[in-house]
């Protein structure tokens, strides 16, 4: 029952790491993740990807799932 | 269809050729677009020295994927490739490279436009530069003409 | 800039290429923007065979380097080739390969599709098609899109 | 005296010449060279270029000049 997360870019360097693994919670949303691993509220300008694919901050996570934290994507 | 990530320096008209040759569709395709994006040595009024490119394996493909696969059905192409460099780039050297075939040249050059706005706007790639006063993260793209930033 | 009419058959990425390792503008452009028309063997709901291009020596190339000059000024540009094949041409050939070199993206593709449409609608040159039915001249060219001609 | 006529594609297949040279006379236009030479108006969809710039059906020529007629064109 757990739930990877990755960090990106300066989020990475931020948290000084780019994977965490952790207790995946029933109902548990993105940023009940970022409030959890963070200790505060998740910035609105943040960007997430669940399973690879864009998603909300609100959106529900299952057992498994692959969370990724990054800021505005800069390509190109 | 073609998308592939490199760390290695790539030409990219030799890379959009070879894919062309590939094709087998002479005498179907009428019009060819292509954009080639490059390192330049100024960004955002500052001289740049070099920079690296991070990305996300895996979402980045997939993603250039969809993009690519978006304008195929909005438009009418033949066929699309993009090729994108990552890690540690050098002044001068491609960064991404699109060609976009079609039959007729409106459905080729709007794509291929289409398709790096929703690369610049979407996938997930990070630039860092290095300047004379450090290291920095590149916060966001600019708007792609020279006027908007006067 | 470069402005060429040539009755050889040429490699369009080839000659990009070429032309932009004759810049020395390594790390000032950001963005190339071409476009390659090819010979398609299908045009006018009717099968073709081959083509006959003809031109207008002297007020071509002045006509086309007007168009490009134009362009530099409208946009931001660092430099634009431009190479029109005319004579005899064969099925899959490259027919006119134009080449766009800015610091920014939107100015390089904006002018690129502009020296392309201007290109076509102005620039003195006449197609001849051969097709099973015998030889025609080209009336008119195409929209640019699909769609438009559904 | 004169004003070299220069016709393109289905032009120059119909008049059965690439180049012609004619008299010039003060006060000539272009139209008025097509009409001498074709004995019939000239069309409006009829392309112009004087000295290799486009130009107007009603301009004036003078001596020397280098008149071209073509059809709409097809390249690129």
């Amino acid at each position: 029952m757990s739930i990877t997360v990755k960090y990106f870019a300066v989020l990475r360097e931020e948290t000084g790491k780019s994977q965490d693994i952790i207790q995946f919670q029933q109902g548990m949303t993105v940023s009940d993740v970022w409030r959890t691993i963070m200790d505060k509220d998740m910035p609105t300008d943040i960007k997430v990807a669940v399973n690879m694919e864009y998603t909300r901050h609100d959106a529900s996570l299952k057992d498994g799932d692959e969370l990724a934290f990054f800021p505005a994507v800069t390509g190109g | 269809m073609k998308v592939e990530i490199t760390e290695s320096v790539f030409n990219p008209y030799e890379v959009i050729a070879q894919y062309q040759s590939s094709l087998d569709k002479d005498g179907r395709f009428g019009a060819t677009a292509s954009f080639v994006g490059s390192m330049r040595d100024f960004n955002d009024n500052q001289k740049v020295t070099g920079m690296m490119l991070e990305y996300y394996p895996g979402m980045t493909e997939k993603h250039i994927e969809k993009i690519c696969q978006n304008a195929i059905e909005k438009w009418s192409l033949l066929d699309v490739m993009v090729i994108h460099r990552v890690g540690e780039i050098s002044i001068g050297d491609a960064i991404v490279a699109i060609g976009v075939w079609a039959a007729h040249r409106g459905d080729a050059l709007d794509a291929c436009k289409h398709i790096l706005e929703d690369l610049k706007s979407q996938a997930p790639f990070w630039k860092k530069e290095q300047t004379k006063e450090g290291q920095r993260w590149v916060k966001n793209n600019t708007s792609g003409y020279v006027k908007s930033e006067e």
